[in-house]
This record gives C-alpha cells, sequence and structure tokens, in this order.
C-alpha cells in the first residue's frame, strides 16, 4: 500500500465517525450556500464512512483488535475505540444501510422538505455517525453522548413527518430520554464504584472486586435504559407511532438501525464490561428475560395481526424482531449468541429491504393501507418481488438470511431447553407467513376498483377461458429508489450463503470463551 | 396510569435507595472515584498543558473528543429546532404575516393582500385596551448592557483556563446578549443583527473549528484531537501547543453555543415564522 | 464407493432458474417456449450425463456454501437422487410440450409468470433430488412451496385464493412447525445432517424421541399427503392441468414423499427406526390414508379430484414401503415413485386434454367420449392399469416388490391393506374407461357432437407417457438398476 | 451500622434518588405535555448531582491549581474534576434535548390546538 494511505488507514477507528460528521455539516453548510451540494457532501460522508469499516472489516478478520486513543491519551484516562471483529461488522452494516438509504431517499427528502433537505441531510448523517461511534467506544460516557446526538437526530428526523409525528417523536423523544438517563445513571453507579469510564479497565477491576451490589445496581439500571431504548417489550409503546408516521425516507433508517444499535450495547456491556457472572451464574435474570422476550414476541405478532395499514404492520415486527435478539442473547449459550449477534446483521438488512419497498409503494400509490394495494403485483413487479423476499427472509425460509439466523436462535433455544422461547419463534414465524400473505394475496388478487371497472365488460365476455385479473399498465417506482431496493434484496440471499463465513470470521471471535 | 406509575417509582426507587448504603460516604476522599483515574489528572493536568484549571484541561484535552460531541448535540439540537419549525411559506401558503406596532406592542395578523394600518392609528390601542405604552427605558437601559454582557463574556472565554469558565459558559452568556437583544426590542432587530443564515454558518463553523483542529492533528500525522503536534505551528513548546490548542477548541464552542442559542430562539419565538412572532 | 466432486449437479439445478430471465425477457410467444425447452432438454441432459457414473455405484459431491458448521448447502448426487431427478426432468420436457398445448388452446393469461414459475419449480425438484444433506433438502422444500404458489393461484379469481391460501398454509404451516424443529432438534443432537447409511442420530436420542422425531419428519414434508394433512392437494387441482400434472402427480407431492423418504432413512436410520418399531406406526397411518383416500376417491364426480384422491392413495404406497423398512419394500417404493409418475402425469394429460377438446370437467359427462377421443382414452386407459398395478404396465412392478416388502417384514396386514387398496383403485379408475368406450348408444352424450381429439401439442406428450408406462414394463433396467443401488447404498450395504 | 451516620453520611444520594423518581413520576403521570418536560428537567438534573456529588471530597477545593502548589501536587487537595467535565457535557445535552422538546411541543400545539395528552389523543381518535 503506498505510505501515505498506509498513515491514513491506522485512523479508520476515528474516521468512521469523523468522516460522516464533517462532510454531514459540510451538507448543512451547503443549505445556505448551494442546496445542489447537500446530497453528495451527504454521499460521500457515508461512503468514506462505508470504506473506513470495510478497512477495519478486513482488518479485524485477520486477528487484530483496533483500538484508538483520542488526543493521544491511553485509557482509562482519555477516550479510546476498541474495534473487534463483531464491532467491525456491525459498522459495516450500519454504514451500507445509512448510505443505500440515502441514496434511494434522495428524491423523497427533496421532494418533501425542499428548502429544509440539506438539513435532513446532515441531522440523517449525524444520526449515522452517532450510531457508528456508539459502536466503536470503549468509553461509556462517550457512548452516552453519541447516543444523545443519535437520538436528537432521531426526534429530528421522526417529527417530520405525518401530522402525528411530532407528538409520536414527543413521546419518543420522552421515553428516549428515560432510557438515555437511566443508562446514565447507570454510568455513574459504574463510575462511583471503580472510578473509571473505560471499558476494558473496568471489567479488570470488576473481575478483581467480585461480586458487589453496587455493580449489580449499575447492570440493572443499564439494562433498563437500553430495554426502553431498544423498544422491548413492555417499553415499546413509542416505537409503533414513531416509525409509522415518520417520512418514509426517516423510517427505512430507524427501523433498521436503532434498535439494533442498542442491542448491540447491551451484547458489548453484558459481555466485556459487566462480569459474565453477574449476568448468566444466577439464571434468574437471563430467565426472566428470556420470559420477557418470548412474551414480547408473542404480544407484538398478534398487535401486528390487528393493523390494517403496512407500514404500521411492519412497525410491530420490528417489536417483535427486537424480542428474538434479546431473547436469543439472554440465553446465554453460545448458539443463542451467534444467533442473536447474526440477527443483529440479518435483521438491519431485511428491515431496510421492506421498509424501502413499502416506500416504493406509498411513493406510487400515496398510501399503504391494505386497500391501497390491489394489483401491485402487476404494477410494481419488481418491487413487489424485492418485497417477497424480504417476506421471506422475517419469515424465515432459506436461503434468505433471516432462516439462518432463526436457526441459530433456535437451536440455542433447544439447547438451553427453553421450549417456551422455542414455540414463540416458530410461531412467530406462522403469524409473520399470515401476515405477509394477506399482503401478498391482495396485491396478486385484487385489481383497484378503477381498472377493474374499465376492463370489466372483455373480462365478462370470455369468462370461461380468460380467467385472471385484467392487465394493469407497469408502474415501478422511480429508478433511484427501485436500484437499491433491488441491492438489498439480493443482499438477503447474499447474506444467507455467507452465514458460516460471518459466524466462523467475526461472531465467533467476539464472545467470550467460556460462553459454550 | 397515575397508581401505577406512584406503584413503579415507589418500588424502583426503594430498591435504589436499599441499595445506597452500598455507596461511598458523602465526601469519602478514599472511595474508589476519586483514587482510580482522577488524581491522574489532578497531578499531571498542569504538567501536560500548563493550564491550571484541571476541568478546563479535563474537558478540552483528556476528553476533548466528548467535548466535541457536546458540541456537536447543541449543532444538532439548533438543526433539529430549524428542520421541525423553521417554515418560509409566507406567500405560499395562507399567505398572512405578523406585524408588530412597536408603540404599543401589539402583533397583529395580515392576511393576504390586508393592508397594514397607519403607524399612529387607533387600531392598536383599541386591540389592547390595557396596553402598557412602549417603554424606552428597557430599551435603552439593555442596549447598554448589551456591550458589557458580551465583554464579560469573552472574559469567560479568555479566562476558562484561571478560573471556573470556558467555552459553553462564554457562549450561553454571548447568546443571551443577542436573545436579550430581540426581547428587549422585538425580533427583526436582533435579526438585523444576526441573520439566521449567519447563526447557522457560526454554529457550523464553531464546531467545525473543534472538529478541524482534531482532523489537522490526524493530518499531520498523530491521534484525532492530539495537540502536542500543532507545536510547530503554534510556536510553542508541546505542553503550550496544548494550552493554546485548548483555547482554538474552546472559541469554536462558544461560536456553537451562541450560535445555536440564538437561533433556537428564533424559531422557537416565533414558531418558525421568523417575522413579528412573540 | 467412488466419490467425484463436480459441478455439474449444480449446473442441473440452475439450467432452469438461469432460463427465467430469458423466459421473462423474451419477446414472443415462440421465444418463451423455445427457452423452456431449451433449458428443459439441457436439464435433462446434464441429469443423464451423470447417469453411468452413478450406476456404477459412485456418487457426485458439490458444496454450495458452508453455512452453519456441520453443515453445508450441499448436492450430493446418488442413485435415489440420480432416480429421482431423472423421472422430474424427463417429465418436464413432456409437460412443457403440454403446457404449450394446453395454455395456447386456452388462451391463459399470464403465460410468462406461468412459464417462470415452472422452471423455478422444477430447479427446486431437482435441487431437492440432489440435496447432501436435511438443511439442503428443506431449503429446496420451501422453494418449491413458494414457487408452485403462483402457479395454484394462477387463475387469480376467488377459488384460486381460497385454494392457494390452503395450500400455502398447509405446506408452510406443517414445515416450519414440524420439519423445522426436529431438524433442528436432531442437529443439536447430532451436530450434523448429512444423509448416512445408517441416520445420525443413532445413540443420541431415546425412542420416545426418535418416535416423535419420526412422526414430526413424516408429517412436516406435508407434501406427501399422508392424512390428516392431505386436504391440500385436492383443493390445489384448481391449478391449469399441466400443473396438475406435473407439480401435484410428479414434482410436488413426489418431492414430499422423497424428503419423507430421505429423512426417514438418511437421518434416522433405517436400524433405528425398525429396532424401535417406528415403522410400523407411521405405516399404520400410511395404511389408514390409503384406504381412505380410495374410498373418497370413488365418490368424486370431478376428473381431476378423484385424480387428486388416487394420488394421495398413491403416495401413501411409497411411504408405506419406507415405513416397513425391508429391502424389497424400499426398492418397491423407489419403483413406484417412477412408475406412478408416469401413470399419473398420463392421466392427468388426458384429464387436461378431455378439458381442452371439450371443455368438461365431469366424470358424469364423458360417458360415450372414448370414440370421439380414441387416442387419449385408450392412454389413460393405459395410466389407470399402471396406476392400479397391473400387467403390462409399469406399476404392476413396483407393486409386486412393495408386496414382497410386506412378506418380507412379516405384516400381513399391510399385504392386505396393498390389495384391497388395488381393488379399490380398479373400481375408481375401470368404470371410467368402460363407459368412455362402451356406454350404450343410448346414454351416449356425444352422439350429436362434433368433438376432435386435443390438439397435437396436448396429444403427443400424453401418448409418449402412455408408451412410456408400457416401456417400462417390459425394460425398467436402468431404473431398476438404480433403486437397487439405492437401497444398497441406504441400508449401509 | 449506626443509623444517624448512615442518614447523614449518604444524603446526598438519597436526595438524588428522591428527585430521580420525582422527575420520573411527574412524566408518566402528568397529562400536560409541558408538565411532563418539566419533569423530564427535573429527572435529568437529579443525575447531574448525583454525579457531582460524586466528586466531592472533604477538606479539598475547587480543581483548579493553585500557584503555591505547583511542583508538588497532593490529590487530596483537590475535587474530583472528571465528573465535573461529564456533567458539564450533560447540562449541554439536557438543553439540547429541552430544546428539541419544546420544538416538538409547539408543533404539537399548533396540530391539536391542545397540550394535554388526553385531549390529543382524543382528537387522534375521533378523527
Amino acid at each position: 500500500m503506498d505510505p501515505i494511505m498506509m498513515e491514513f488507514s491506522q485512523h479508520s477507528p476515528v474516521l468512521i465517525v469523523m468522516a460522516p460528521f464533517l462532510l454531514g455539516m459540510a451538507a448543512a453548510a451547503a443549505g445556505w450556500a448551494n442546496r445542489k451540494w447537500a446530497f453528495p457532501m451527504a454521499f460521500l460522508g457515508l461512503l468514506s464512512g462505508l470504506i473506513a469499516a470495510i478497512h477495519m472489516l478486513i482488518k479485524t478478520a485477520k486477528g487484530e483488535i483496533l483500538v484508538y486513543h483520542m488526543a493521544g491519551w491511553l485509557p482509562p484516562f482519555g477516550i479510546a475505540y476498541r474495534i473487534d471483529t463483531f464491532s467491525a461488522l456491525i459498522l459495516t452494516a450500519i454504514m451500507a444501510v445509512a448510505l443505500i438509504n440515502l441514496v434511494a431517499s434522495r428524491a423523497s427528502a427533496e421532494k418533501d422538505f425542499t428548502e429544509k433537505a440539506p438539513a435532513w441531510y446532515a441531522l440523517y448523517v449525524f444520526f449515522v455517525s452517532g450510531l457508528a461511534g456508539m459502536v466503536a467506544t470503549e468509553d461509556i460516557f462517550n457512548l452516552y453522548v453519541l447516543l444523545e446526538i443519535a437520538s436528537l437526530s432521531a426526534y429530528a428526523l421522526i417529527g417530520m413527518g405525518h401530522n402525528r409525528a411530532p407528538f409520536a417523536a414527543l413521546n419518543y423523544l420522552l421515553m428516549g430520554t428515560i432510557g438515555a438517563s437511566f443508562y446514565l445513571m447507570g454510568v455513574a453507579y459504574i463510575y462511583i464504584a471503580t472510578g473509571s469510564l473505560n471499558m476494558t479497565d473496568i471489567a479488570v477491576i470488576l473481575q478483581e472486586m467480585g461480586p458487589n451490589p453496587t455493580i449489580t445496581m449499575a447492570f440493572a439500571l443499564c439494562m433498563t435504559g437500553l430495554l426502553a431504548k431498544m423498544a422491548a417489550f413492555p417499553v415499546h409503546g413509542w416505537l409503533p407511532n414513531a416509525y409509522t408516521f415518520a417520512p418514509d425516507a426517516t423510517t427505512n433508517v430507524m427501523a433498521a438501525l436503532t434498535t439494533k444499535v442498542s442491542i448491540y450495547i447491551m451484547i458489548r456491556l453484558v459481555l466485556s464490561l459487566f462480569p459474565l457472572s453477574l449476568a448468566f451464574d444466577t439464571g434468574i435474570i437471563a430467565d426472566a428475560m428470556v420470559w420477557l422476550a418470548t412474551i414480547g414476541i408473542f404480544a407484538g405478532a398478534f398487535m401486528a395481526l390487528a393493523q390494517k395499514s403496512f407500514k404500521r404492520m411492519l412497525t410491530y415486527i420490528v417489536v417483535v424482531e427486537v424480542a428474538y435478539m434479546v431473547g436469543g442473547f439472554w440465553l446465554g449459550n453460545r448458539a443463542g449468541m451467534t444467533g442473536a449477534m447474526l440477527h443483529i446483521l440479518n435483521d438491519a438488512a431485511m428491515t431496510l429491504c421492506v421498509f424501502m419497498a413499502v416506500a416504493n409503494i406509498r411513493a406510487r400509490r400515496g398510501a399503504d393501507a391494505f386497500s391501497d394495494l390491489k394489483g401491485l403485483f402487476q404494477t410494481m413487479p419488481f418491487s413487489m418481488g424485492a418485497l417477497v423476499i424480504s417476506g421471506l427472509a422475517i419469515i424465515g425460509i432459506p436461503p434468505t438470511c433471516g432462516f439462518f439466523s432463526k436457526w441459530y436462535l433456535i437451536s440455542g433455544g433447544i439447547e438451553a431447553g427453553h421450549w417456551g422461547f422455542v414455540i414463540a419463534l416458530l410461531s412467530a414465524s406462522i403469524i409473520n407467513a399470515i401476515l405477509f400473505f394477506k399482503v401478498f394475496e391482495i396485491a396478486f388478487f385484487e385489481v383497484p376498483a378503477e381498472t377493474f371497472g374499465q376492463n370489466s365488460r372483455e373480462h365478462e365476455s370470455d369468462h370461461h377461458t380468460h380467467h385472471g385479473l385484467p392487465s394493469l399498465a407497469m408502474a415501478e417506482a422511480r429508478i433511484s429508489m427501485l436500484i437499491p431496493l433491488i441491492i438489498m434484496a439480493l443482499t438477503l440471499l447474499a447474506l444467507g450463503f455467507m452465514t458460516g463465513g460471518i459466524v466462523n470470521l467475526f461472531i465467533d471471535p467476539a464472545i467470550p470463551g467460556q460462553v459454550l | 396510569m397515575k397508581k401505577l406509575a406512584l406503584i413503579l417509582c415507589l418500588f424502583a426507587g426503594g430498591l435504589l435507595l436499599m441499595n445506597a448504603h452500598y455507596l461511598p460516604m458523602w465526601g469519602d476522599p478514599a472511595s474508589p472515584a476519586s483514587t482510580h483515574v482522577s488524581p491522574y489528572f489532578i497531578e499531571n493536568a498542569y504538567e501536560h498543558t500548563k493550564t491550571p484549571n484541571m476541568v478546563a484541561v479535563v474537558l478540552a484535552d483528556y476528553r476533548s473528543y466528548d467535548t466535541m460531541f457536546e458540541a456537536a448535540v447543541v449543532l444538532a439540537a439548533g438543526f433539529a429546532c430549524f428542520f421541525l419549525l423553521r417554515s418560509r411559506a409566507r406567500g405560499k401558503k395562507g399567505g398572512h404575516h405578523y406585524y408588530r406596532h412597536i408603540p404599543t406592542g401589539v402583533t397583529i395578523k395580515i392576511e393576504e393582500g390586508g393592508k397594514l394600518p397607519a403607524e399612529n392609528s387607533k387600531v392598536f390601542r383599541s386591540i389592547d385596551a390595557l396596553w402598557t405604552p412602549y417603554d424606552p427605558i428597557i430599551q435603552t437601559t439593555c442596549r447598554c448592557l448589551i456591550p458589557f454582557l458580551q465583554i464579560y463574556s469573552l472574559y469567560v472565554l479568555a479566562h476558562g483556563h484561571y478560573s471556573p469558565g470556558g467555552g459553553f459558559q462564554a457562549g450561553v452568556v454571548l447568546g443571551a446578549t443577542i436573545i436579550l437583544l430581540a426581547i428587549s426590542h422585538n425580533l427583526k432587530t436582533s435579526l438585523k443583527r444576526m441573520s439566521e443564515r449567519t447563526a447557522a454558518l457560526w454554529s457550523i463553523i464553531g464546531v467545525f473549528i473543534f472538529a478541524g483542529t482534531g482532523l489537522l492533528c490526524l493530518l499531520l500525522g498523530m491521534d484525532y484531537l492530539n495537540y502536542e503536534v500543532l507545536a510547530p505551528l503554534l510556536l510553542s513548546d508541546e505542553a503550550m501547543a496544548r494550552s493554546h490548542s485548548i483555547l482554538i477548541v474552546e472559541v469554536g464552542v462558544t461560536m456553537a453555543v451562541m450560535a445555536v442559542m440564538v437561533w433556537i430562539y428564533y424559531n422557537l419565538s416565533s414558531a418558525g415564522q421568523q417575522d413579528e412572532g412573540l | 464407493m467412488e466419490t467425484l466432486y463436480s459441478i455439474t449437479p449444480l449446473l442441473a439445478l440452475l439450467v432452469s432458474l438461469a432460463a427465467v430471465p430469458a423466459i421473462v425477457s423474451s419477446r414472443n410467444m415462440n421465444a418463451r417456449e423455445a427457452w423452456t425447452f431449451a433449458a428443459a432438454f439441457i436439464k435433462f441432459g446434464l441429469v443423464l450425463s451423470m447417469a453411468p457414473f452413478v450406476l456404477q455405484g459412485g456418487t457426485i459431491h458439490f458444496t454450495i456454501a458452508e453455512v452453519i458448521p456441520g453443515v453445508p448447502i450441499a448436492l450430493k448426487v446418488d442413485a435415489f437422487g440420480l432416480l429421482f431427478a431423472l423421472v422430474s426432468s424427463s417429465l418436464w420436457i413432456v409437460t412443457s410440450a403440454y403446457s404449450i398445448g394446453y395454455m395456447r388452446g386456452l388462451d391463459e393469461h399470464s403465460q410468462t409468470r406461468y412459464f417462470s414459475f415452472f422452471a423455478i419449480s422444477l430447479s427446486a425438484t431437482i435441487g431437492v433430488a440432489f440435496s447432501a444433506n436435511l438443511l439442503t433438502m428443506y431449503l429446496f422444500y420451501e422453494m418449491l412451496s413458494f414457487a408452485t404458489y403462483p402457479l395454484v393461484a394462477h387463475n387469480q379469481d376467488h377459488e384460486g385464493r381460497v385454494s392457494g391460501r390452503k395450500y400455502i398454509a398447509y405446506l408452510l404451516g406443517a414445515s416450519v412447525l414440524l420439519a423445522f424443529p426436529a431438524m433442528l432438534y436432531v442437529y443439536v443432537q447430532a451436530g450434523t445432517l448429512d444423509f448416512t447409511a445408517g441416520g445420525v442420530v443413532a445413540g443420541n436420542v431415546n425412542s420416545g424421541t426418535l418416535l416423535v422425531l419420526a412422526l414430526m419428519l413424516t408429517f412436516g414434508f406435508a407434501k406427501a399427503g399422508i392424512m390428516p394433512l392431505h386436504s391440500w392437494l385436492p383443493v390445489a387441482m384448481v391449478a391449469p392441468t399441466p400443473v396438475s400434472a406435473l407439480l401435484h402427480a410428479v414434482a410436488v407431492v413426489k418431492v414430499g414423499v422423497f424428503c419423507v423418504f430421505r429423512a426417514l432413512t438418511g437421518t434416522l436410520g433405517t436400524g433405528p427406526l425398525s429396532d424401535a418399531g417406528i415403522g410400523t406406526i407411521i405405516a399404520i397411518f400410511a395404511s389408514i390414508t390409503i384406504l381412505v383416500s380410495s374410498l373418497m376417491a370413488l365418490s368424486q364426480d370431478e376428473l381431476k379430484r378423484r385424480l387428486a384422491f388416487s394420488t394421495v392413495g398413491q403416495l401413501s404406497y411409497i411411504v408405506l414401503g419406507v415405513a416397513l423398512l425391508t429391502p424389497a419394500a424400499l426398492q418397491g417404493a423407489m419403483m413406484h415413485i417412477t412408475m406412478h409418475a408416469f401413470g399419473k402425469i398420463t392421466l392427468f394429460f388426458c384429464a387436461g386434454a378431455i378439458f381442452v377438446a371439450s371443455g368438461k370437467k365431469y366424470i358424469s359427462q364423458m360417458k360415450g367420449i372414448g370414440r370421439r377421443m380414441p387416442i387419449t382414452m385408450t392412454a389413460f386407459f393405459i395410466g389407470a392399469l399402471s396406476v392400479i398395478g397391473l400387467p403390462p404396465a409399469g406399476g404392476f412392478l413396483s407393486k409386486w416388490y412393495l408386496v414382497i416388502g410386506t412378506l418380507e417384514s412379516g405384516q400381513i396386514a399391510f399385504l392386505v391393506v396393498l390389495l384391497v387398496s388395488s381393488i379399490l383403485n380398479a373400481a375408481y379408475f375401470l368404470p371410467i374407461v368402460y363407459r368412455a368406450f362402451f356406454c350404450p348408444p343410448e346414454e351416449d352424450l356425444y352422439k350429436n357432437e362434433s368433438i376432435k381429439e386435443s390438439p397435437p401439442w396436448c396429444l403427443y406428450p400424453l401418448s409418449i407417457t402412455a408408451i412410456g408406462c408400457l416401456v417400462l414394463f417390459f425394460y425398467p433396467q436402468p431404473f431398476f438398476r438404480l433403486a437397487q443401488l439405492a437401497v444398497s447404498q441406504i441400508m449401509g450395504g | 451500622m449506626d443509623a444517624i451516620p448512615y442518614f447523614i453520611g449518604k444524603y446526598n444520594y438519597w436526595g438524588c434518588i428522591f428527585l430521580f423518581f420525582l422527575g420520573m413520576y411527574a412524566m408518566i403521570s402528568k397529562t400536560n405535555l409541558i408538565k411532563k418536560i418539566i419533569g423530564l428537567n427535573i429527572f435529568q438534573t437529579s443525575i447531574i448531582l448525583f454525579f457531582i456529588s460524586a466528586s466531592f471530597k472533604h477538606d479539598a477545593t475547587l480543581p483548579i491549581l493553585m500557584e503555591e502548589h505547583k511542583g508538588a501536587i497532593d490529590p487530596v487537595m483537590y475535587l474530583n474534576p472528571l465528573p465535573h467535565v461529564l456533567m458539564l457535557t450533560a447540562i449541554v445535552v439536557a438543553v439540547a434535548t429541552l430544546g428539541v422538546a419544546l420544538t416538538l411541543a409547539l408543533k404539537v400545539y399548533r396540530i391539536y390546538g391542545t397540550l394535554e395528552e388526553d385531549e390529543i389523543n382524543h382528537a387522534i381518535q375521533s378523527h
């Protein structure tokens, strides 16, 4: 490699956050200079983030753990970034998802926000760099700050949607701040008990200290906060409204990333900060979490069944998916954890794909109530094709990626003897199948009323031979929305085939050896 | 709901209170928080940066990365308010605008094509029977006060190395002066002094000064925000380079905080219209 | 045993998948059908090219991706897989020809979609045939369920919607709730899912668990249509006849029994199953299905529905053969996959040909039709003979082996089941043929109508398959040899 | 354990925890959005106090180095500077959150004409 690039490449851990952030500010500034520059700046920012992420992915795959000392101060005195295989994987997922959605959402963002579009780009990029920072950082307080920058941007991005969006966003803000504050309170307890803010340092101190009630309380506070942030049942109340009424461009990335990153944080805290014995030895906490997840799966799935619009239904599926990961992780065995970690990646991809497909439908049809979906297989075959693939992934049908994470989750459940969780996962598959086939049936068998009237005479004249529907003209979404969607749909298949490699290279090394 | 909330809070609060007796005693100098990391800061801060204010050192050097994102949070909040509220729809939809009559302080809504009453017309007084005459004392006092406040804020900024103070505090005071101008006069006046565009660009530039300093360190071959490497540029040794850099980033923070405070005020007070709202 | 690593199985699998974009982008019908034919012939050629090596006792392997430790997505061509692949790929050619005649004859809509999903279904079928482990098989099994859904619901009317819903609900529900967890349980216990002689679970599970697993796997692959999970099959007959013919007499249902066959013999193992006496329990389920479905077939007036119930029964012959767990029974079951495929596809083709030519769907409307459509009804007769199991049609041979199998296992009750059901088969098929040809003149419904044979694109395929039934009786050696080899591979000989 | 030092010695935590749940109770139980936002602020402030109280040491002074100590610094002489820094950040975050919360509340008010949660819910349902 060229020496200058070498020089530069060692900074990837910080560049993944700072490159998007700086260029996001440039995008913001473009709003007062020349609006045309806003999109290229945001695009370039996320692209450089993606390059940095892939670079780290390659590096960590070789067994390296990247540690970066901010301002040159060694931890625990300064802030450090620490990127292992799994965080590199999640960072890549974040950047890829954000970049693809940015491209796909450009048209709708420019249309919805017109002169405020640069601000949208800026907030979008701030949001993404906040998430990336949360994944990369090793400092628990820095994590809080990054969490807040991501959340604040998220509130604003959501609040700009439908008429009901501001109220939903305000509820999200209240709930999100409670969650973040609980986390901060946990940080306070940890700090008081150890005097440190660096995860690795704290882990060492806690190892020496042994069981400590203060740390148990810190653990409870952090977990409560994160559960609220990730919309786990029963504190999921903010999510459906917020995601339903947010603009599509926002919902896509939010649904794909926010909850997933919170789960990542939970996993990271449990695996590399708190002593494992605290989380799993008594079995009470772990069992309670798995049962909570089990109930959450059923509750979310049944609520999804009751919805009348597609996007809203999907938001409940997001809640269900969160419960998969929480439950899988707290099974406490290797298969379950692998499943939860793999599902973070897979769920980000499939959620993005399905929401992008819905965004395409909404862009064409203007609405997404089930009655607005008639005849879609004829008018939007490609978008629907992608929707079918993402639907299959969510149901968990091979060879889409959703199947393989479910595989690990269920086998984890079987190993741990948690039959309730296993049954919940299987039932969720069936309910998801019902949900999606409801949509597919409407899109396949029905035609919009106005076109039907037009063709009905011809239809009746030869009812014997000419079955089926009157043919509708194709009206696909614009190409800039379609191509990212198709790429994502293919990604879902590709991820499925790459499962083995991903698990071996990136997930397995990140699970501590004592987890069997 | 209320009872449930009460039970929940009492239960959780009880748990935390019962747990509280495991926490160290109030003011205990031997508690882990005071013995693990913090002695390092207290002992080395001056040596490393030649700056007596340890809080400033930790803020802008040891944990400068946090602080940068703190400024970024402020920036994001500014953009969030702008993004959510700002509408320049005047003339497009609704077609009305607001006019505030300065002598009476009455704000009236003028519909599309509506005519503005004459400056000295009785209309305004009849709208608000209890109007208090416009008070030149407040206006004048504020006009006198503002420059001093601004100088004070610069002092808070510049003297942050030696006394409590620093970028955030200076920024807030500076922002308050502009807001004071808006309150004592009206929004138009302060917008003339500091337009929305200026506020937005200042906030971006402020954060950029901070982040850019870090980037410069990175480009010069050291870790992000490691000010040591700036020593040749600042014509000083490494410790002094850190000291100077702390000032530079504090200036950036001041600009950002000031601009965002003013910007949020503009948007909140006029509900995003930025005309004679409040 | 020789093994060979080769990409040929993957190519055989992908060739029809690769034809889909070509089919979709074709500008006219001829080009589209040309692509279909090209893919069908290439596929058959590829499958055939592997035959000599496999006939010598070798197996061909190919790993597509390592997805889960110990369980790759991998292909393996052994004798049994090749046998099934040969049947389905050869019948695809005939069915393609028939589809052209049928779809054009009725001027059906959405023919592009029809041919595309047809091709995908064939890929999935070949994929099942060549699967090296349970996961791969499950993958293609599900792929087949979804690829056939648009075919079953082809008419896009209310009936299609209801049938499609039932179809997918049964197949997906059973596979996700029964087969999938059973597979995972096996994986957790054994750490592998490869099909191996003697199974992978031996020594890992007790006999109670083994019974549960066996039942979950047998019913989980609901395409096998064992009662009570059979009722998707008759309703799926709303599909266009070529679909019913290839998919519901050959590909889909045979995939079901093939999966049951593989799962019971390759995963659970013949040894453990017979030791625990589980085979008998499954055999009882199969026997009940055979008898009940035959009785139900008797009462159906719609020809395709009668064929559907007949299929349900015939499938359970195969399952019964597996469940008996003796070499002759297994060989009979495998042979029956072939023989029944040729017989039943002939019958469905005939039903479709009658519909194209006359628009008649009900048996009561077919009195005397044989005189107007002699070739069709002769073919129907031959197909019926094969399904009943009478010489000189191929079905006789497979049934012969099944009977020997029952004797071998010493379970005479099942022999009785076979014989009784054969009589029932004869009772619901032969009257149709008799009335078609020999009904009294006063009952002849076609005296004054000018009904002719169906178009040649329909007629030739059904003649070919009917001749196939006869040929298989006189010259069954290739399939016979494959089945023998397969039995020795399965039993670990 | 002796009760008096127990209460006296830990009163900072008691106070903070009380404020913490006071704020949380207000956020959950109040129907007026502005009251909820006030609750939010109390909630966040309690954490700030909690942190700051952890930085306190008896007989120590502000963490600004005195001229006479240059050269030989005894950590016991100065308060712990780290929580101050952290809480400066937390204050700023709280202010930013407050700004966004008020903005959203303003938007809500413009849409529904009220800030009472039950009235808003009623308006949503009747719509």
